[in-house]
C-alpha cells in the first residue's frame, strides 16, 4: 500500500471514449501506470475505488470499473459533473492524470462462490457492477448463474453497449436491457429498470443481488428485490458522497457511524437498513 | 421597558393566529446573563418570552436563513407568515431586506420593541466573570441592574452598554405591526469620530492595523452567517468555480474575504453590530463596516435600511454623482 | 511598505470596456503614440462589468496598480453601466485607502474611443502613480507557506 | 529522578532555552489569548484562563500543504513536516493536551496519516494544571478529564504560587527536562502531596456536569426525534463551535496554483457549513441546520465512541462560550438524555 497515502500515482491514458453523450456525458478512461513498478504493488478487487484527479484542479472518488483480472490497465467511466470531472474529460489518449487507491472496500467474491448472481444497473451506476462481471465470467466455474439487468433514459445513454453484446453473443450470462422512453427498432424491454427487474424475477433462493444506480431507482430496486424474496443479506450497493482524503480522515462523507470511503462503498442492504441516513 | 407580561400575552395571540407559523423572540439563555433565540411555534411556548437588555442577537437574520427545501409531492407551501420581534437597529435590517425584495411585507409579521440599549455581553461577563446561575438585566434610568445569586449589582449605563447603542439612531423600530412599548425618543448619534481617527493614519500604520487584525482571523464565516444582510442562497465564498477566494488562511485570502465582506455590505449594513459581536478573535468588524456607511452617507446622502421604497444604493445612481476622483 | 526601487516597473491590469477605452487604447496604439508598457489590459463590455472582486483577485495575484476606465458620462453603450461603476469604484478606493492599500493603486478614467492621447496621458500617471507608492505587496498571495 | 520545580524568577530563561526549538505558547493581541510562536520569552502570557483557539492547530494545521508541483509536470514534491523541527506547546491546558490524544487514535487509524503524526512525534506538550477552572462552562470531569489531568502530556507544571511544580511522564518529557536541568531545581514529595489536594480542590470547582453513561447507545435511537429541529433552530450554521473544538478534526482539500507552480493543500473545514457535504450533482444528503447539527452531535458522542472508544469532546466548554446564539452541547446532552 501507499506510503503516504495523499500522494497519487500518475496513470497514462491508453485509450479513451464516451459512453455516453450530452451535457452530463459519460467517458471511459483506459490507463496504466506510468511508472511500471506501481503494478508491483497494487491490487485491487471488484468494487474498490480510487480518488481521481489532476493536480491543480482536485479529485473526486470514483470506482475502478475493471476487474483485477484484466490484466496490464485499469478502466474509469466517469460522468461529466463538476469542476473535476469536466477537466478529465478534456483528456484523450496519451494524456495523464493522477490517482490513489485502492480505497474502501470491496464486493465479497469470496463469499459468494457458488451463488448465482444478479447485477440491477441504471446509468453510470453500471461502472462499479461492472467489474462484478467481468470477475464472475472470468471465474466461472466458482459461481452458479450470472443475470445482467441493466437500463438508462436513451439506448444512446447506454454504458458499455458493445460489452453487452458481447455478452450475449458468449452466452455465458443472460443480459437483460432496457430503456426509459419508447424508441423505434429497440428489440428490449421500455420501462424502467425496477419494472424489468419484476419482469425478469430472478429467483432468491442461493443468490446475491447487487445494485447501483440513481438513489429513486435504488430505492425502488430494493423495494421490488424483496418483493421477489431476496432477504436483505443477499441484496448489495454501494454508495456515494463527497470525498476529499478517501482514507476515513477528513470526515464528511459518513452515513451514520459508517464511512462511505473506508466502511464502504459496498454495503449490504441489511446494513445500511440500520442507519437512515443513508438514504438521504 | 417592555412589560413582560404584555409581551407573552401579545406573543400568544399573534402565534394564534391562523396565518402565523412561528413567532422568533429571545428566551433566557443557558447560564448567567445570556439570552438566546426563542422559536415558538404555539401559544403554549410562548410563556418562556422575554425581553431584556441581554437580548442582543439580531433575529431579522433568522428571516432569510431558513433553509428553501424543495416542496414535497402532494404538499402545499407554507405561507403563513413569521412574527419576529425586532429591536430599532434589527427592523432597520427587515427594511433592508424588503428593500432589496427579499420577500413581500405580508410574509411576516412584526413586534417592534422600542429600545434602550443593549448590553455588550463580552464587557458583563468581563465585569461579572464565572457566573453560571442564570442572571437577570434590567436598565433602570442610566443604570444597569444586574440579579443574580440572590444579589443585586448596579453599574452605570455607559459602563456595560453595546458600542453600537451609543450612536444609535433609531431605538425605536422603523417598521412594525405592533409596538410593545411606547417609542423611545433618539438618545445617541454617530459621528463617525472612530472612522475620521482611522481615515487620518499614515497607509502604513493602516496596513499594519488591519493585518494584525486579519491575520488572526480563522475564517469561521460567522459574521457573514450572523449578518442579516449576508443571504445570498449562492454565497461568492462557497463557489469552487469561479473560486474568488481561496479557503487556504493566509493574510491574503483572510483580507481578500474581509474586503469582500465589508464591501457586500456597502449601502446595505444597518449597524446591528452582529458581525463584530460574534467574532470570537475579535476582529473590529464594524470599524470595516461603518466607513463604508460613513461614505455612502457623505457621498450619496444615502442610509441603509431606514426607507423601503429607496432603490438599492449600488443599482441605481445619479447623473451628479461625484467624479472627482476620475482622471 | 517596499522600498523604493528606482527600476520597479510595476505590473498594471486594466479593465477597458469595449466601446471607448479599448478602442481609445487600440487608436492611440494604432497612432503610433509611444506610452509605457507596464499595463496589462482585459477587454470587458463595459465598465459596469468591473465586479469588485476582480480588483482586489487583481491585487492579490500581483498587480501592482489597477485600472478602470470607461465611456464618459452619457457616453455609455449600454446607457448607464459607467454611473453605476463610478458609484461602485468610488467606494472601493475610498476602503481600500482605509485599510492603508494607497489610492493611486485603484485608478478609474474615462477614455473615449477618439482620445488615443488621453489613454496616453492617464497610462503615464497612473504608471508614475504606481511607481511612486511602490510594488504592490499588502495583501499580494505570499508564497510563504508554500 | 525526583520532582523538579521550576522558580517563577527563572520561566523566562526557561522560555529563552526552549526557543531553541520551536516554541509555541500562549500570546495576547487585545483580549485574545492565542498559542502562536515565540522567539522572545516576555511574548508569553502564561496567567491566562483557556486559549481562544485550541492549541491542535500546531499539530493539525488550519492549512497546510500535502504536496507541491509545476503546473503540467509529473514530479511531486511531499511536503517536508520534519523542516518544522522540534516542538515545544508550552502551558497548555490538560483538556487541549487530551483532546490531540484523542485525536491522534483518527490520525493513526488504519491508513497513518503521515503529516499529523510525524508533527506529533516532533511535539513535547507542557502542560499547565487549572488551579482554577478556566471558565463557567468547564466539565471536563464529564468526559474522563481532569483540571490537573496528564493524559497526553509529556510534562505538567502546576503553579504552586512562587514556583511551578514540575511532572514529567513521558521519554519526551525527561529529554525535555534534562534541556531545562540549569533552571530545573528538585522539589520535594511534599509538593506532590499538595498539588494531588490542589487537584481534588479544583475539580470541585468544575460547575457544570453531564452523566455521558448511555449516550453514545442512545442517540441513535434519538434520530427521528423531535429535538433536533428544536437545538438547531437558532443555529447560524457558523464554524465556530467545529474550529475552536480541540477535537473537530475534519478537513477539505484543495489545489492552489500561483503562477505555474501550485501545491495541494489541506485545511480545517466544518460539519456545519452547508457545503461540506454538497456533491457535483448539486445534491445535498444533509441539506440543513438540523441534519449538520446531528450529525455534529452524533459524530461526537456517538460514532467516535463508537469507533475509538472515547468520545471525541474533553468539556473545554469553548463552543459554550463563543456559540453566537447560545447553543449549549451540555444543554442537547441533557435533551438527549431526557428524551
Amino acid at each position: 500500500m501507499m506510503k503516504n497515502p495523499y500522494i497519487p500515482y500518475e496513470v497514462n491514458i491508453l485509450d479513451a471514449w464516451y459512453e455516453a453523450p450530452g451535457e452530463r456525458c459519460i467517458k471511459t478512461f483506459k490507463v496504466s501506470f506510468a511508472d511500471e513498478k506501481v503494478w508491483d504493488t497494487w491490487s485491487h478487487l471488484p468494487g474498490q475505488c480510487a480518488m481521481v484527479g489532476i493536480p491543480g484542479v482536485g479529485e473526486s472518488m470514483f470506482c475502478i470499473s475493471s476487474s483485477p483480472t484484466e490484466k496490464g490497465y485499469l478502466r474509469f467511466s466517469i460522468m461529466k459533473a463538476g469542476k473535476n470531472t469536466a477537466s478529465l474529460h478534456e483528456l484523450e489518449a496519451g494524456d495523464s492524470f493522477f490517482i490513489r487507491g485502492p480505497l474502501g472496500n470491496n464486493f465479497p467474491m469470496e463469499e459468494w462462490k457458488g451463488k448465482n448472481i444478479v447485477t440491477i444497473g441504471g446509468g453510470i451506476g453500471q461502472a462499479p457492477l461492472r467489474p462484478v462481471i467481468q470477475w464472475v465470467r472470468d471465474n466461472r466455474g466458482d459461481y452458479g448463474e450470472l443475470e445482467l439487468v441493466y437500463g438508462a433514459r436513451t439506448s444512446q445513454d447506454h454504458c458499455f453497449k458493445a460489452e453487452f453484446e458481447e455478452i450475449n453473443q458468449a452466452g455465458d450470462c443472460a443480459c437483460h436491457l432496457s430503456i426509459d422512453v419508447e424508441e423505434e427498432e429497440w428489440p428490449h424491454f421500455v420501462g424502467f429498470v425496477p419494472s424489468l427487474l419484476m419482469e425478469v424475477a430472478p429467483k432468491p433462493d442461493n443468490a446475491i443481488a447487487v445494485t447501483c444506480g440513481p438513489p429513486v431507482m435504488i430505492n425502488f430496486v430494493l423495494q421490488n428485490l424483496e418483493k421477489l424474496g431476496f432477504a436483505p443479506e443477499q441484496v448489495y450497493t454501494t454508495l456515494e458522497n463527497r470525498m476529499k482524503c478517501g482514507i476515513g480522515k477528513c470526515g464528511r462523507c459518513n452515513v451514520g457511524h459508517l464511512y462511505v470511503c473506508k466502511d464502504g462503498p459496498v454495503f449490504s442492504y441489511a446494513q445500511l437498513k440500520e442507519i437512515p441516513e443513508a438514504f438521504a | 421597558m417592555v412589560d413582560v407580561n404584555k409581551l407573552r400575552e401579545t406573543a400568544k395571540e399573534v402565534i394564534s393566529r391562523e396565518d402565523v407559523r412561528e413567532l422568533i423572540g429571545y428566551r433566557p439563555g443557558t447560564y448567567g446573563f445570556r439570552a438566546r433565540p426563542a422559536f415558538v411555534m404555539g401559544p403554549d411556548e410562548a410563556g418562556e418570552l422575554i425581553f431584556t437588555p441581554a437580548c442582543v442577537n439580531n433575529l431579522a437574520s433568522y428571516i432569510v436563513l431558513e433553509e428553501k427545501l424543495p416542496v414535497k409531492r402532494g404538499e402545499e407551501p407554507d405561507l403563513r407568515k413569521v412574527a419576529v420581534m425586532v429591536k430599532g437597529c434589527d427592523s432597520r435590517a427587515l427594511v433592508q431586506q424588503m428593500e432589496e425584495k427579499a420577500y413581500e411585507r405580508d410574509r411576516i409579521l412584526v413586534l417592534g420593541i422600542p429600545c434602550t440599549g443593549v448590553v455588550d455581553m463580552a464587557k458583563v461577563e468581563a465585569r461579572f466573570p464565572n457566573i453560571l446561575e442564570l442572571g437577570e438585566i434590567a436598565l433602570e434610568g442610566d443604570r444597569f441592574v444586574l440579579s443574580f445569586n440572590g444579589t443585586k449589582e448596579e453599574v452605570a449605563k455607559e459602563e456595560l452598554l453595546a458600542d453600537k447603542c451609543k450612536r444609535c439612531r433609531y431605538p425605536t423600530p422603523l417598521v412594525y405591526d405592533e409596538l410593545l412599548d411606547s417609542e423611545v425618543e433618539r438618545f445617541a448619534d454617530d459621528d463617525y469620530s472612530d472612522v475620521e481617527e482611522m481615515e487620518k493614519r499614515a497607509a502604513e500604520d493602516k496596513w499594519a492595523y488591519w493585518e494584525e487584525k486579519f491575520s488572526r482571523c480563522i475564517r469561521c464565516y460567522s459574521c457573514r452567517n450572523v449578518c442579516p444582510m449576508c443571504y445570498c442562497e449562492d454565497c461568492v465564498l462557497d463557489r469552487l468555480q469561479p473560486q474568488w477566494m481561496r479557503r487556504s488562511v493566509d493574510i491574503s485570502e483572510n483580507t481578500a474575504y474581509h474586503i469582500s465582506r465589508a464591501y457586500h455590505l456597502a449601502g446595505r449594513c444597518i449597524q446591528c453590530g452582529e458581525c463584530q459581536r460574534v467574532c470570537p478573535v475579535d476582529i473590529p468588524l464594524m470599524e470595516l463596516n461603518r466607513k463604508f456607511y460613513k461614505d455612502v452617507e457623505e457621498l450619496y446622502d444615502y442610509e441603509p435600511g431606514t426607507n423601503v421604497e429607496n432603490p438599492p444604493l449600488l443599482s441605481t445612481f445619479k447623473v451628479e454623482d461625484r467624479e472627482d476622483f476620475i482622471m | 511598505m517596499a522600498e523604493k526601487n528606482e527600476d520597479f516597473e510595476p505590473n498594471i491590469v486594466a479593465f477597458l470596456c469595449n466601446w471607448c477605452s479599448y478602442a481609445g487604447a487600440d487608436l492611440a496604439g494604432t497612432s503610433r503614440i509611444q506610452y509605457p508598457s507596464n499595463v496589462r489590459v482585459i477587454r470587458v463590455m463595459c465598465s459596469g462589468r468591473v465586479n469588485p472582486l476582480f480588483v482586489m483577485n487583481a491585487l492579490q495575484q500581483g498587480a501592482d496598480g489597477v485600472l478602470i476606465s470607461g465611456c464618459h458620462p452619457g457616453d455609455c453603450h449600454y446607457m448607464q453601466g459607467n454611473y453605476y461603476a463610478r458609484r461602485r469604484f468610488n467606494l472601493m478606493r475610498n476602503f481600500l485607502e482605509y485599510l492603508g492599500v494607497e489610492p493611486a493603486r485603484v485608478r478609474m478614467s474615462w477614455v473615449s474611443a477618439s482620445e488615443g492621447a488621453k489613454w496616453k496621458e492617464v497610462i503615464e500617471e497612473v504608471t508614475n502613480g504606481v511607481k511612486e507608492v511602490g510594488p504592490m505587496d499588502q495583501f499580494k498571495r505570499r508564497q510563504l507557506n508554500w | 529522578m525526583a520532582v523538579q520545580k521550576l522558580s517563577k524568577d527563572k520561566v523566562a530563561e526557561a522560555l529563552g532555552e526552549l526557543c531553541k526549538f520551536r516554541l509555541i505558547a500562549p500570546a495576547k493581541s487585545d483580549d485574545v489569548v492565542v498559542f502562536k510562536r515565540i522567539d522572545d520569552p516576555a511574548e508569553a502570557y502564561l496567567e491566562y484562563g483557556n486559549s481562544t483557539i485550541p492549541p491542535k492547530k500546531f499539530a493539525f494545521p488550519q492549512t497546510e500543504t500535502l504536496f507541491r508541483f509545476i503546473k503540467g509536470s509529473p514530479e511531486l514534491t511531499e511536503a517536508n513536516v520534519e523542516e518544522e523541527g522540534t516542538t515545544v506547546i508550552f502551558g497548555l491546558r490538560p483538556c487541549d493536551a487530551r483532546a490531540m490524544a484523542i485525536v491522534d487514535k483518527l490520525f493513526a487509524w488504519d491508513y497513518d496519516d503521515p503529516y499529523y503524526l510525524k508533527r506529533r512525534e516532533l511535539t513535547t506538550l507542557v502542560g499547565m494544571a487549572c488551579i482554577e477552572p478556566p471558565s463557567v462552562n468547564c466539565f471536563c470531569t464529564s468526559l474522563g478529564g481532569s483540571p490537573f489531568g496528564t493524559e497526553g502530556l509529556d510534562i505538567l507544571l502546576t503553579d504552586m504560587g512562587d514556583y511551578y511544580l514540575v511532572q514529567a511522564f513521558t521519554d519526551k518529557g525527561k529529554k525535555l527536562e534534562k534541556t531545562l536541568s540549569s533552571q530545573l531545581e528538585d522539589g520535594s514529595a511534599g509538593d506532590e502531596k499538595k498539588a494531588k489536594e490542589m487537584a481534588l480542590a479544583s475539580e470541585g470547582k468544575i460547575r457544570r456536569s453531564i452523566d455521558t453513561d448511555g449516550v453514545p447507545e442512545k442517540l441513535p435511537d434519538l434520530w427521528d426525534n423531535e429535538l433536533w429541529q428544536k437545538v438547531s433552530a437558532a443555529c447560524l450554521g457558523c464554524g465556530i463551535c467545529t474550529f475552536l473544538c480541540p477535537t473537530c478534526h475534519c478537513f477539505d482539500i484543495q489545489d492552489e496554483v500561483e503562477e505555474g507552480e501550485g501545491r495541494r493543500c489541506r485545511m480545517w473545514d466544518s460539519c456545519m457549513f452547508s457545503e461540506y457535504t454538497v456533491h457535483a450533482s448539486g445534491h445535498n444528503p444533509r441539506p440543513t441546520r438540523k441534519e449538520r447539527t446531528r450529525n455534529r452531535v452524533n459524530h461526537k458522542y456517538s460514532y467516535y465512541p463508537g469507533r475509538f472508544d472515547v468520545i471525541a469532546c474533553v468539556g473545554c466548554g469553548r463552543c459554550i462560550n463563543l456559540c453566537p446564539v447560545n447553543i449549549d452541547i451540555l444543554d442537547i446532552l441533557e435533551q438527549v438524555v431526557d428524551a
